[in-house]
């Protein structure tokens, strides 16, 4: 703040009554708001402690660069000089930084529209603007503040920007490595040499954070690998005299390779110590590993987290023995104060019941603080099909230092895929469908589906629900019922027309942690009636099965099935959405009950797993055998609408849906009892999102190979009959649902598939799983 | 068989912490000794309950230590009730 | 021409007061967007008159009529920031609570009969105490008396979320979490419509902890202060 | 403090009447593309053979008057710093900080030792010892028989420096040596006993690239005087015995030469200036080839001669500054100073083209 001016009335200590104001110099500033800042009113004395007051008071406004008052008799005369405000504020040529965040940090300095112009502050702000630009590695950024008058004290404030070229780094030196070449080194850097692969990140870029990233790499890159007294001697950054190039030089001092001596835990053991010395991974006599110190020293945290020493601290220290290349290395146990848990408080959506979220979490309140329990409830938190992101946050409690709250953030995605479509299909002729999935129904967490379908081969109507919390334990409860009548079994089929209904009932009991059992059970009426088109394998399966009718000149049959469905499933993934780790595995056997029209049994094995590769790399397998057969003597054949197909996005890319397998008396797919498929899937790190945020971003890409086929049965599995096909795809998070697309190229096509011309290279779909 | 899932509930004091405290010691020592009880008595200001309990269907036991600290009426420790002496 | 926010520009010709009146007869009409366009330039050309202050005022509740509350929040704290000895203080305060207060539950949830309170109610917290600022500073301001009855209704609100929370816990097992939150409730938030059931709950725990006596104690205090309050009966809302 | 200039783009080169013909006298290329890494290549004669050094590793000796090989030593490494010639022995530095020294008759490895830093400049040898300066701000005196080192003093490293460095200069018993932090500083060449230091260049701004003081790559000296002027807009005169004669407030990102009288300067704008020697007045400045970002000059015959960025050659007259004669020696920006060898002037490119040229009189 500026000292102010000496003030020019005369040095008479006891100053003098005032008996008015008169104020001078005011250009736009109402003369109410200036008294209402100057403490002195009539009537007042005016003595030398109260007039500086004045002056300081009406400086600490800002509106004003000089203050003086005198005196005209008994009139206290206040003359300011108002500072210029900014009426218009306009900042140009600025690319890499919006001017929306210019202005932002401009508010927040004080200056903006409106506000009053201070030139030191704008000198302090064009500072800032270089060091950001610098930071960012543009050095040959020019920002040149410029003031013009306008009217009534006020100026418009412009700030040109050139932003220049950004500084690439032309070239990494290392010297003084010995025992890794510099390709090896320079791999686990971020900051990289301008090139092609440079063109699309900004990885050549150099900027000061990555620099020191990558140094802490290199260092801990040797440290895992024994070199215990690693050191970095100088780091050079150099620059073209053009200011277009960089150069970063490093000089290495690697120093020896260092063998563990022995190793110690010292500290507080509120766990007993022998538990402890479980978790350590480093043994005396084996090559010093920094790597496997932090993760020891992690595990024990990990460990003391278990029992309610959530900020347990443990460092590993390690002692150099220069002489005979040793470390003796200690880890310092600080248990820290046992954390409680009073209150966990949910944010971030207000359509979601807090308890959808509450019965995911495995930590409790006045329970003691477990980050194990944490990351798990995070883990649960985030498989629920509505949930983006979740992050949970300590808050500590004033007055007792050993409790906290938890502020848990919920990151909601839209709750479903909707979609209404009228289309005009060749083959279906006029249709309407409408779909509606929603998987957070009312906010309670119940999913819901309801699928109409009306076009010219027929009507079909699905609705189910699910509870997953139908019991306070997450035992899940399902309901579903469907009707169709169809001209056609599916498109691509031999025409047959049939109608049927069913409903099924399905709970799902959690074993474990990972674990649940479903048990369910089914019942299902058909009615299949002959067209002139049916093929043979139709004709018997109905002449063979349920009671025989007439419709016309048509024969056709009614059968009456029910199932018992029974099925293992076990769920390690850590995200519903873009998965990158875990398995979900389930293994399901359907029999159907006897003593009705049709009796077969359903066996089906299918697993997905999702494998992180490093840097963001993961491999995607789906793979699934299923299996089905009639039993008993009445029942020749699996009804069709058990038997299994081949083709299309969820099985074999490249071919159309449902239009591999064996082919009856037209020629056209009839399902087949045994199926075997598996889809892998090398998914790409995600070079667009700058936030590196690969798994919670909205898109992925893949490269993938698929494989499968469906036999009549089980003993005409040949593998000389699977298809198979390599190609590109993606997925694309919509709003609307999950978009697939894919490319394929079908490796081994069959002269007969090109006849039926069921190659489909480009497809897509909506609402695939994930 | 539903899998239900351990919960935890109260102050985990082992000997060491409870040993520690003794009659005569004000509230501030208590707390600083044994934390913040957990067990919540809005009615009953002139005691402090340290419970433990864990409750876990998996290993059908429900591990399970009971401290209460009793104060006078200038909050000084009068009495100690530990559920593993009874 | 969202990237330019300054708008049309002013003619330096109309005064402060005529360019007052176009921008509150925007207001008077609805076109808030406009509204808020003009009363901001009318701050940035004459700030610290009389006129540039009224239009900082109204820009809350532009913002307010566009259902926008980081925009209310965020002017009404601006206004109280520059204007310390403003007489209108007392509204900009009001119109803080006024942004987070918030009565509506969606149309499926109120059909099924949903409390709302089963929601997050962090921004009822934040209404509540916006008001409560008001009433503590300015007791008798034109606006304290509605602060207060809403103040009633959000403390209903937050004390019913708690008894959400503290029966979730209660029917898990989670008996001291249970005793925790009524206690918050009990303690900090008198009167609410929520205490009985509290009270009854929190006798229940403690007989699950094993802490009988302590259970006879709080159906005493529950016997004594609400004798019209059957054993067992369940609240009307869930 | 003066605002980082901007980059302002290269003027253009307008026509003028030239007073000499350049012809070739002989053409050869060092192999190793190195334009944007602005090494410290260049050819240097011994007044009986010309020996250059290519960033892809090879030593080469030739003939001054035709150019022909006379003998070549492939030494697998990344060559950046020189070469030097001295005592029958050639010198030259890689980037992964080994020095190599040949013998000038036959180019026979004679020893090749690892001086642990980044080398960027000539090396200086005098009275069997060597002293190599390396980027990371060290500078270290060596034996010329086996390379190993005698002494070794430093000074701090700035967060931002110019890419490249000082030749260190050897007069006599001393050798003065150039720093990034715009120090200059003489040592005894034996034992690297600190004599005197001043600072040429002031690191005075408020970001790191306004701090920027780095001592221009070509420094000049006499018997008694070495001129040095530095990337902070000041150059100096000081005399061997440690005393500032005078100083300007002219900068240069690559260095100066000089004859009898004067002192020949590429300032940061690339606008040539001829300086009195002793008191440093201003003579002529020639602003034509204004950033162009020009190399330091080299004195040939009567005229000043610098390489630009796109690799023409331009003539000075040594009296009046004005444009005598050009050349265009290849589409590759110059980086190093030509070098005077007898009648002729040699220059090196950024990708190793070196070509050496004849001046006759029109």
């Amino acid at each position: 703040q500026v000292e102010p001016p000496e003030s020019l009335i005369e040095e008479s200590p006891d100053g003098f009554v005032v008996e008015n104001i008169r104020l001078e110099g005011l250009q736009r500033i109402a003369e109410s708001t200036v008294l209402s800042y100057l403490p002195l009113e009539p009537g007042d004395r005016a003595d030398q402690s109260a007039i500086r007051d004045a002056i300081r008071e009406l400086y600490a406004t800002g509106f004003f660069d000089n203050v003086i008052l005198s005196r005209d008799e008994n009139t206290l005369v206040v003359g300011v000089e108002e500072r210029p405000t900014i009426a218009r504020l306009e900042i140009s040529g600025n690319q890499q930084i919006e001017t929306e965040m210019l202005r932002q940090a401009m508010r927040e300095q004080g200056v903006a529209e409106g506000r009053v112009l201070n030139e030191q502050v704008v000198e302090l702000l064009e500072q800032e603007l270089y060091q950001t630009y610098y930071a960012q590695g543009r050095y040959g950024v020019e920002i040149s503040p410029s003031v013009r008058e306008l009217d009534a004290n006020q100026v418009a404030l412009n700030i040109e920007i050139k932003e220049g070229r950004v500084a690439r780094i032309r070239q990494i030196n290392l010297v003084g490595n010995e025992a890794f070449d510099d390709s090896r080194l320079k791999g686990q850097m971020e900051l990289r040499p301008a090139g092609w692969r440079t063109l699309m990140s900004s990885r050549d870029q150099y900027s000061r954070e990555k620099m020191t990233g990558d140094l802490e790499a290199l260092r801990s890159y040797y440290m895992d690998r024994g070199y215990a007294d690693f050191g970095i001697d100088s780091v050079q950054v150099s620059i073209s005299p053009d200011r277009r190039d960089m150069y970063l030089s490093i000089h290495v001092d690697e120093g020896e390779v260092y063998t563990v001596s022995d190793v110690e835990l010292i500290g507080e053991f509120p766990v007993p110590a022998e538990q402890l010395e479980a978790f350590v991974q480093v043994q005396a006599g084996e090559t010093y590993s920094l790597a496997k110190a932090n993760r020891s020293a992690e595990f024990i945290e990990q460990r003391l987290g278990a029992s309610g020493y959530a900020h347990a601290e443990v460092r590993p220290m390690p002692e150099l023995d220069r002489e005979n290349q040793e470390v003796a290395l200690t880890f310092v146990v600080d248990p820290g104060q046992r954390i409680y848990v009073r209150e966990i408080r949910f944010s971030g959506s207000d359509t979601t019941d807090d308890q959808v979220y509450r019965r995911e979490m495995r930590q409790f309140e006045g329970a003691p603080l477990a980050n194990v329990d944490l990351d798990r409830s995070r883990v649960r938190m985030q498989r629920l099909p509505f949930v983006q992101q979740v992050n949970i946050e300590e808050v500590p409690v004033e007055g007792s230092p050993d409790t906290v709250d938890l502020d848990v953030n919920v990151e909601e995605r839209n709750f479903g895929q909707f979609q209404v479509g009228v289309g005009y299909g060749g083959f279906t002729g006029l249709s309407a469908n409408v779909s509606v999935q929603n998987n957070n129904l009312f906010g309670l967490g119940h999913q819901g589906q309801v699928q109409v379908q009306s076009n010219q081969l027929g009507e079909f109507v699905e609705l189910n629900h699910t509870d997953p919390y139908a019991t306070r334990n997450g035992v899940s409860r399902t309901i579903g019922g469907f009707y169709n009548s169809q001209s056609l079994f599916a498109v691509g089929q031999s025409p047959v027309s049939t109608k049927s209904a069913g409903m099924n009932l399905r709970f799902g009991f959690p074993i474990s942690e990972y674990d649940s059992i479903r048990v369910g059970g089914s019942v299902r009426r058909s009615e299949f009636i002959q067209q002139s088109g049916t093929s043979d394998e139709y004709r018997n399966f109905i002449v063979n099965h349920g009671e025989q009718f007439t419709r016309g000149q048509f024969a056709g049959s009614r059968m009456d099935s029910a199932e018992l469905n029974l099925a293992w499933v076990r769920d390690t993934r850590n995200r519903a959405i873009f998965p990158d780790r875990g398995t979900r595995r389930l293994v399901g056997l359907d029999v159907s009950v006897p003593g009705l029209d049709l009796d077969y049994w359903v066996g089906r094995v299918n697993q997905t797993s999702f494998l992180p590769l490093g840097n963001e790399w993961i491999l995607k397998m789906d793979g699934e055998v299923s299996y089905g057969e009639p039993y008993g003597n009445d029942t020749q054949e699996l009804p069709p609408f058990r038997r299994f197909f081949s083709g299309g996005t969820t099985s074999v890319r490249g071919y159309e849906n449902a239009r591999l397998g064996p082919l009856d008396s037209n020629n056209r797919p009839y399902g087949g009892s045994a199926k075997a498929n598996l889809q892998t899937e090398l998914i790409l790190p995600n070079f667009f999102a700058d936030d590196g945020g690969g798994q919670a971003a909205q898109y992925r890409f893949f490269v993938f190979a698929d494989t499968g086929y469906v036999w009549d049965d089980i003993d005409d599995v040949s593998t000389d009959e699977l298809r198979s096909s390599v190609g590109v795809g993606a997925n694309w998070l919509t709003p609307m649902g999950l978009l697939r697309f894919s490319l394929a190229r079908p490796i081994n096509v069959r002269d007969e598939d090109r006849e039926r011309g069921i190659v489909d290279r480009f497809q897509i779909d909506l609402g695939g799983s994930f | 068989c539903v899998y239900r899932q351990d919960i935890p509930q109260g102050n985990y004091l082992d000997d060491e912490d409870i040993e520690a405290v003794e009659v005569g010691m004000t509230q501030s020592q208590v707390r600083f000794l044994l934390g913040t009880p957990m067990l919540k008595t809005p009615f009953h200001g002139d005691r402090w309950l340290y419970h433990y309990y864990l409750d876990s269907r998996r290993e059908h036991r429900s591990h399970r230590r009971d401290l209460t600290v009793f104060f006078d009426e200038n909050g000084v420790v009068r009495e100690i009730r530990d559920s593993a002496d009874s | 021409c969202a990237g330019r926010d300054t708008g049309p520009d002013l003619d330096p010709a109309v005064d402060a007061e005529e360019l007052y009146d176009r921008a509150y007869g925007r207001l008077q009409g609805g076109n808030y967007q406009g509204a808020l366009q003009m009363l901001r330039q009318l701050e940035a050309r004459y700030p610290f008159t009389p006129q540039g202050q009224q239009a900082q005022l109204d820009q809350i509740y532009a913002y307010y009529r566009m259902r926008d509350r980081q925009g209310t929040n965020e002017a009404a704290r601006r206004y109280i920031r520059e204007n310390p000895r403003s007489e209108h203080l007392a509204y900009a305060y009001y119109m803080q609570g006024m942004a987070w207060f918030d009565q509506r539950a969606s149309l499926t949830r109120r059909a099924i009969n949903l409390d709302p309170a089963r929601l997050d109610i962090s921004n009822a917290q934040r209404s509540f105490d916006a008001f409560r600022d008001l009433v503590e500073r300015f007791p008798d301001s034109e606006y304290s008396d509605d602060a207060r009855m809403r103040m009633v209704f959000l403390r209903n609100l937050i004390a019913r979320h708690h008894w959400h929370v503290a029966n979730h816990y209660l029917d898990r097992g989670a008996y001291m979490a249970a005793v925790a939150r009524a206690t918050t409730v009990i303690e900090d938030m008198q009167p609410n419509s929520v205490t009985p059931y509290m009270l009854e709950l929190m006798a229940e725990a403690y007989e699950n902890v094993g802490e009988s006596d302590l259970a006879e104690d709080v159906r005493g205090v529950l016997a004594r202060s609400y004798p019209d309050h059957e054993r067992g009966e369940r609240p009307h809302f869930f | 403090c003066a605002q980082p200039d901007a980059i302002e783009d290269p003027r253009e080169l307008e026509r003028f009447e030239a007073r000499y013909d350049v012809d070739t006298a002989w053409s050869t290329r060092a192999r190793g593309r190195a334009e944007r890494l602005y090494l410290g290549l260049r050819p240097t004669f011994d007044g009986e053979r010309v020996y250059t050094a290519g960033h892809a590793g090879r030593l080469t000796a030739r003939n001054p008057e035709n150019g022909r090989r006379i003998w070549r030593m492939d030494l697998d490494a990344p060559l950046a710093g020189g070469p030097a010639v001295g005592q029958g022995m050639v010198l030259v530095g890689a980037l992964d900080g080994r020095l190599f020294a040949l013998d000038a008759d036959d180019g026979e490895l004679l020893w090749s030792t690892q001086v642990g830093g980044e080398i960027l400049t000539a090396p200086a040898i005098s009275r069997g010892y060597i002293v190599v300066k390396t980027s990371d701000g060290h500078v270290r005196g060596l034996s010329a028989d086996d390379g190993g080192e005698v002494w070794s003093r430093s000074e701090d490293v700035p967060s931002l420096q110019m890419r490249g460095g000082v030749d260190p200069i050897i007069r006599g018993s001393r050798v003065i040596v150039g720093f990034a932090n715009g120090q200059v500083r003489a040592f005894g060449v034996r034992d690297g006993e600190s004599q005197w230091a001043q600072s040429v260049g002031i690191a005075a701004g408020r970001n790191e690239l306004e701090q920027i003081a780095d001592i221009a790559p070509v420094m000049g000296a006499s018997d008694s005087v070495v001129y040095a002027a530095s990337a902070s807009d000041r150059m100096a005169a000081i005399s061997l015995s440690g005393g500032q004669r005078w100083q300007r407030d002219l900068g240069s990102l690559s260095g100066l030469a000089m004859d009898e009288e004067m002192i020949y300067l590429t300032d940061r704008h690339s606008e040539v200036h001829a300086l009195n020697r002793n008191g440093g007045a201003s003579v002529w400045v020639q602003d034509a080839l204004r950033a162009r970002q020009m190399t330091a000059p080299v004195v040939f015959g009567d005229t000043i001669v610098v390489g630009d960025l796109d690799g023409y050659l331009h003539f000075l007259d040594a009296d009046s500054g004005d444009l005598v004669a050009r050349e265009r020696v290849s589409r590759k920006r110059i980086n190093t100073a030509p070098v005077v060898a007898g009648d002729k002037l040699l220059v090196q490119d950024g990708d190793g083209r070196v070509r050496a040229y004849r001046l006759s009189e029109r």
